[in-house]
């Protein structure tokens, strides 16, 4: 740890200082693409569009096998609330739909498109710009943002929509332009600032115009010295009447996760399951500023973002202007890595991404970078696991103050219940605990396992509520057949009693039987 | 391996092993003075410490089946150190054998090694130690460059001679050879109903020799400046954090202080406190031994406060002179409570 | 005043029912596995000890020394302490199943405790006065539910270790608890009683 | 004199005795409640009761044991013994795979059998229509495949959701020392 952070935690400690948040680590950053312009990709012979690439409801295909669809036109949607349309990435032809894998841990597949490019890349007519945003309904360019199919394009792929969803108790006063990129490796923000300025502070304008808010802040980390120098030099030119800060903030992983963004700037904690709004922030990505800038400036969906092609094994790292679906293995073909032996692929940044198992994979909306890494790096780091000696740096680590060794006993031992009530789902899984463990300990792991062992235990438990409800309901609507059934058979019997009386018990019996 | 590791996939390179050799670059400065002040029988005594313990640990882990490497990670070489450090230079081999011995057997392997035992190895030693053996455990040795000392520690066959045959061995008046702590000397004269002022005065009692080491105790105990120095080198490295050596210290100096002014007869001022005994070597190094001591820092804060207490209340008011071996074990039976009650507020939570 | 302190805090720390005197091992032993069931058993411990120690000297003085059956103390001891277990019994039974069912054959148990019976005729002993049975009681079960309640917590965190299997269960909670033992001896000589 | 003492002092103690078993009496029985919570509510019978609420019952009056409900697992096992303070039992039944019933439409008769025998309303259908079961619902008890009398009944496998997917243990030493731990801790 440098010394000035030395001195923000000493003054941290003692409550003085200003608003920072808790914890995080300074690992190297490795931003080898930084100094480098973009590229724009050129088309793959095929694009594989998965069905689902945001967090929410799939969707289901609006075309069939065989249709021509032009770029930006709607391909699949959802009528569920949290959920993102996709589009077609480019002109082509809907060759196939079936399952293929997507970038997920767990390796398994979901329904994809197969699309071939026609070459012409014709934009779909439909698609029209919003000329004059100023002057429009912030209702109707938020519909625009979600029939856009735009989400959170920082990792996560949230459904941007939501996050403007204009609430009367909770006015948002601050649009807050997350420029951090603390990932090391990533740098595809970074390249964005410096090569699309005016097309993402005039996005940041359209989402103050959305939500209504007045004062924006634009967080820089302070290793981008030239994208900050870009933003402010863009903004002099523009001379806009709307408040507009731009914020160096210290370098510090996790700096740009939302929450602890806005804990440095506003010194706010978003209270336990609430979101931004509820202390009067939006807080967006710039990729995602710029998607929203694309489809009401320029009228084009998300079909097309920036990756970081790096690693220390891709020979020629580069920011790559991508189509969604692109497959990996071509993507990096345009980096010089060819040969995938002995080569791990991650998809995201090191400390949160995931490891991929095949390079078959598409790119899809949440991609932010794409890794290659030797076998030897990734063993280097994933060693051995030792006991824990509890020295308590994954404690001072933790963005989220949470005690993450005492937590990983929890889950590895499988008491799900105490680990809750160490408040397992606060974690934002960043990875700090991790990188500090002297014992090696996958703690993110762990508490991913908990997770989802926590979730399955809560299905399984609503189920059987669900079942026991049902199956009391039958219980009930049997006895009220049987109690029917013999208040009939009493009022037969009193009409029929003195001829058929031998008759009629002996049908009770065999139906009591 | 790899087939299914969450991120992250990148690790600051910390470990166990440089965990502990940071420990024991710290305990360097002391670990010298002891061997200045207490000559070849220092010398002696570490390494029969050090050759015992990662020895039992050995012994250990091959008798329960499981792999040996853990012996030289450095745990059980550091815990052989602290117990060279604490023991009274006086002690023959056969104490520190059985106390390696204990430490490793039964305050480290019987709970499943490093990571799981409740309570510091060596202190928990050096307390069944004290109390199986009284008399050795509390014969210090005049320490040399302290006049008066008609032992020369310097000379290997009599470090030798003592470090087998035990002090009595030695031909002379024992008196001579050995002096009582200053702890010890202001308890007996408490008990005997002399004040503490002058108690220190008929000791020779003076700062500065304390904070330098020039006094009687246990070998790596006597001086607070090498201790200090490496408790700082600690805190620089950020191995240990402030919590725990200054909540401890400063309970301690408080308590020393409100209870002085109000009576400076009976009781010792804040700086023969912090000065005297174990205080300095189990506030930096075994108060904030990692696996015995609380994780979260509100926890280290209450565990400081705790030993402090309970250190100033043994030594004031109890049987034994010295409480902070005692003070760091009885604390170290609270500490998973304590972890479980002081956890942090996590963020964007009210309580 | 600081007779009462003297009296609590040696029945507490000094002379530790458990850990100095030995009394009382077999509940804390069988109940301290969880932290929750210890504080449980603490509660049920304090109630039966201090009404124990003040009723029996109450019965000692009014019945059976006027009526002059001191031989019969313990049949009379004995009788009181197993009334007041089956009434704490009720009690828990009603307020908390779950702990009940925790308690399990500890909670009647607390009838033929060495400690419970302990406190009673050590009152007698130390020819106590009413308040300072009543209070040495109550001293007595705080001691017990304090080192119930640590070693609840240190077993608690035991239970995750890769214990080598010659010393799981009983023979590293003996170890445990005499290491405690150990540690309290440093309590020794803090109030002379 | 010692009787008449003794014996007035029993009888005070039990009068107050007997006063509290009035004033601390309890209705119904909060264990079987909580043990019912952490039942599956399969209705499957494999437990040798008809039902989840009969062997919570049986369980916590200490009748069953508590190592027969198949299809809750080693789970629900470990649960009821921690809420019965008593040690983990082995599970003899093979842990099973979840799976659920499926109608081969083609050869139903519509008899309504099965209708009948699902325990929790799962199979729709009229009589001499085709009957479907609504996979959602299904517990997976095989209560059905017993009346059907063509035998067009089969236990599929239930399908795997990506959204369902979730990290296994990590696959280091250690977590196995702590799963063997917990499997030893069942077999004792």
């Amino acid at each position: 740890m440098s010394d000035s952070s030395l001195f923000q935690s000493l003054m941290h400690s003692l409550g003085l200082g200003h608003s920072d948040f808790n914890g995080g680590i300074h690992p190297p950053m490795h931003k080898i693409t930084a100094a480098q312009a973009s590229e724009v990709s050129p088309m793959p012979p095929v694009l594989i569009v998965p069905l689902k690439q945001h967090i929410g409801e799939a969707c289901i295909p609006l075309v069939q096998i065989g249709d021509h669809v032009y770029r930006g036109q709607k391909i699949a949607r959802a009528d569920a609330y949290v959920t993102a349309s996709i589009h077609a990435p480019t002109s082509g032809k809907v060759v196939k739909i079936e399952d293929h894998r997507i970038p997920h841990p767990s390796g398994m597949g979901l329904p994809c498109m197969f699309i071939e490019p026609d070459g012409h890349d014709t934009i779909d007519p439909a698609c029209l710009p919003i000329v004059n945003w100023r002057e429009n309904d912030p209702d109707l360019l938020r519909e625009r943002i979600r029939q856009s199919g735009i989400v959170g394009l920082g990792g996560a792929a949230f459904p941007t929509f939501i996050k403007l969803l204009r609430d009367r108790h909770h006015p948002v006063h601050t649009v807050i332009l997350n420029g951090i990129e603390c990932e090391p490796y990533l740098t595809n923000d970074h390249r964005l600032m410096l090569e699309n300025t005016r097309q993402v502070i005039e996005g940041m304008q359209i989402l103050m115009h959305v939500v209504q808010a007045q004062k924006a802040i634009i967080a820089i980390e302070d290793n981008k010295p030239d994208a900050a120098e870009a933003i402010n030099a863009c903004l002099s030119k523009q001379r806009l009447d709307l408040t507009v800060e731009v914020r160096l903030m210290p370098t510090r992983y996790p700096q740009g996760s939302e929450k602890q963004l806005i804990e440095s700037l506003t010194g706010k904690q978003i209270p336990a399951g609430k979101l931004p709004l509820h202390v009067g922030v939006l807080c967006q990505n710039i990729g995602t500023t710029k998607a929203v800038y694309d489809a009401i400036a320029e009228g084009i969906p998300l079909t097309e973002r920036m990756v970081t092609v790096s690693g220390d094994a891709v020979p020629k790292p580069k920011n790559l202007r991508v189509r969604i679906g692109t497959p990996m293995r071509f993507v990096f073909a345009q980096c010089g890595l060819e040969d995938f032996d002995d080569i791990q692929i991650l998809h995201g940044g090191p400390m949160m991404g995931e490891k991929l198992r095949s390079a078959d994979i598409p790119i899809v909306k949440s991609s932010t970078g794409i890794l290659a890494m030797h076998t030897a790096t990734m063993q280097s780091v994933h060693k051995h696991e030792d006991p824990c000696i509890r020295c308590g740096h994954c404690s001072i680590v933790c963005p989220i103050h949470l005690v993450p060794n005492l937590l990983a006993d929890h889950c590895r031992n499988n008491q799900f219940d105490k680990a809750e009530d160490y408040h397992l789902f606060d974690c934002i899984e960043c990875g700090c605990c991790s990188y500090v463990c002297p014992s090696n300990i996958p703690l993110v792991h762990y508490f991913r396992y908990g997770k989802g062992q926590l979730a399955q235990l809560t299905r399984e438990r609503r189920f059987a509520d669900e079942s026991k409800a049902r199956s009391e309901q039958r219980e009930r609507r049997i006895e009220r057949e049987n109690a029917d059934k013999a208040a009939r058979r009493q009022r037969v019997r009193a009409e029929t009693k003195p001829v058929l009386d031998g008759k009629n018990s002996t049908e009770n019996d065999g139906d009591a039987s | 391996m790899l087939i299914h590791i969450s991120s992250p996939h990148m690790h600051g390179g910390n470990s166990i092993r440089i965990t502990m050799l940071t420990v024991m670059i710290a305990l360097l400065p002391a670990t010298i003075v002891s061997v200045y002040l207490f000559g070849w029988l220092a010398v002696l005594h570490l390494c029969l410490c050090i050759g015992a313990c990662m020895g039992s640990e050995w012994l250990a882990l091959r008798l329960m089946g499981r792999p040996t490497t853990p012996v030289l990670d450095g745990s059980a070489a550091l815990t052989g150190l602290f117990i060279a450090l604490i023991l009274p230079a006086a002690a023959p081999w056969w104490i520190a054998l059985l106390g390696s011995i204990f430490a490793i057997i039964l305050g480290k392997q019987v709970y499943g090694g490093i990571g799981y035992n409740p309570f510091n190895p060596a202190l928990s030693a050096r307390i069944i130690l004290l109390i199986s053996f009284p008399l050795m455990m509390t014969t210090w040795v005049v320490p040399m460059h302290l006049g008066g000392s008609a032992l020369n520690l310097y000379d290997f066959n009599t470090s030798l001679q003592i470090f087998i045959h035990g002090i009595q061995s030695i031909p002379g008046h024992l008196d001579a050879m050995s002096m009582a702590t200053p702890l010890g000397h202001v308890k007996t004269a408490a008990t005997q109903g002399i004040p503490v002022i002058d108690a220190l005065k008929s000791y020779d009692y003076n700062l500065l020799d304390a904070f330098l080491g020039s006094e009687a105790g246990s070998m790596g105990e006597t001086s607070a400046l090498a201790l200090l120095i490496g408790g700082i080198y600690l805190l620089a490295r950020h191995t240990i954090t402030w919590h725990i050596p200054f909540s401890y210290l400063i309970t301690v100096a408080v308590l020393a202080l409100i209870f002085s002014s109000i009576d400076p007869n009976q009781y010792a001022p804040p700086l023969f406190h912090l000065l005297a005994g174990g205080l300095m070597l189990c506030a930096f190094f075994m108060a904030t031994d990692p696996v015995s001591s609380p994780v979260t820092p509100l926890g280290q804060i209450v565990f400081g406060v705790g030993c402090g207490v309970l250190t100033w209340c043994i030594r004031t008011w109890g049987g034994y002179p010295e409480g902070a071996m005692f003070a760091v074990v009885l604390m170290n039976m609270a500490v998973p409570l304590i972890d479980h009650y002081c956890r942090p507020r996590p963020y964007g939570r009210k309580t | 005043m600081s007779e009462f302190a003297v009296i609590l805090l040696s029945a507490v720390l000094v002379n530790n029912y458990v850990l100095t005197k030995f009394l009382g091992i077999c509940p804390f032993l069988g109940v301290s596995g969880k932290t929750e069931t210890a504080i449980g058993m603490s509660f049920a411990v304090m109630f039966v000890m201090t009404l124990a120690s003040t009723s029996s000297w109450l019965v000692q003085q009014f019945i059976l020394m006027p009526l002059d059956l001191l031989y019969l103390q313990t049949i009379f001891f004995i009788l009181i302490i197993a009334s007041l277990v089956q009434f704490i019994e009720m009690l828990i039974h009603k307020i908390s199943p779950v702990l009940y069912q925790g308690l399990g054959i500890y909670l009647p148990l607390i009838t033929t405790n060495c400690a419970v019976l302990g406190v009673a005729l050590l009152n007698i002993q130390q020819d106590n006065t009413f308040i300072t049975s009543a209070l040495y009681g109550f001293g007595a079960a705080l001691g017990f539910s304090l080192v119930l309640i640590l070693f609840s917590g240190l077993r608690e965190r035991m239970e995750g270790a890769p214990v080598p299997t010659a010393f799981k269960g009983a023979p590293l909670t003996l170890i445990t608890a005499g290491m405690m033992s150990l540690a309290f001896l440093g309590f020794s000589g803090l109030v002379k009683v | 004199m010692a009787i008449l003492s003794l014996g007035g002092f029993a009888l005070v103690a039990g009068i107050i005795l007997a006063i509290a078993t009035r004033a601390f009496h309890i209705e119904g029985d909060p264990i079987a409640d909580k043990i019912e919570d952490m039942l599956p509510q399969t209705q499957c019978g494999q437990c040798g009761y008809p039902g989840c609420r009969p062997y919570a019952e049986a369980v916590a009056s200490e009748v069953a044991e508590i190592n027969n409900c198949v299809p809750g697992g080693e789970r629900t096992m470990i649960a009821i013994a921690d809420l019965m303070g008593v040690e983990p039992k082995a599970i003899e039944a093979e842990e099973a795979i979840p799976m659920i019933a499926f109608v081969r439409e083609d050869e139903c008769i519509g008899c309504t059998l099965c209708i009948k025998a699902c325990p929790v309303d799962a199979i729709v259908g009229a009589p001499k229509q085709y009957h479907t079961i609504i996979t959602d619902h299904c517990t997976g008890c095989t209560l059905c495949i017993d009346p059907c009398p063509v035998d067009c009944i089969d236990m599929l496998q239930k399908p795997e959701l990506i959204e369902h997917w979730s990290w296994p243990l990590p696959d280091t030493q250690r977590s196995r020392i702590g799963h063997q731990r917990r499997e030893s801790h069942q077999h004792v």
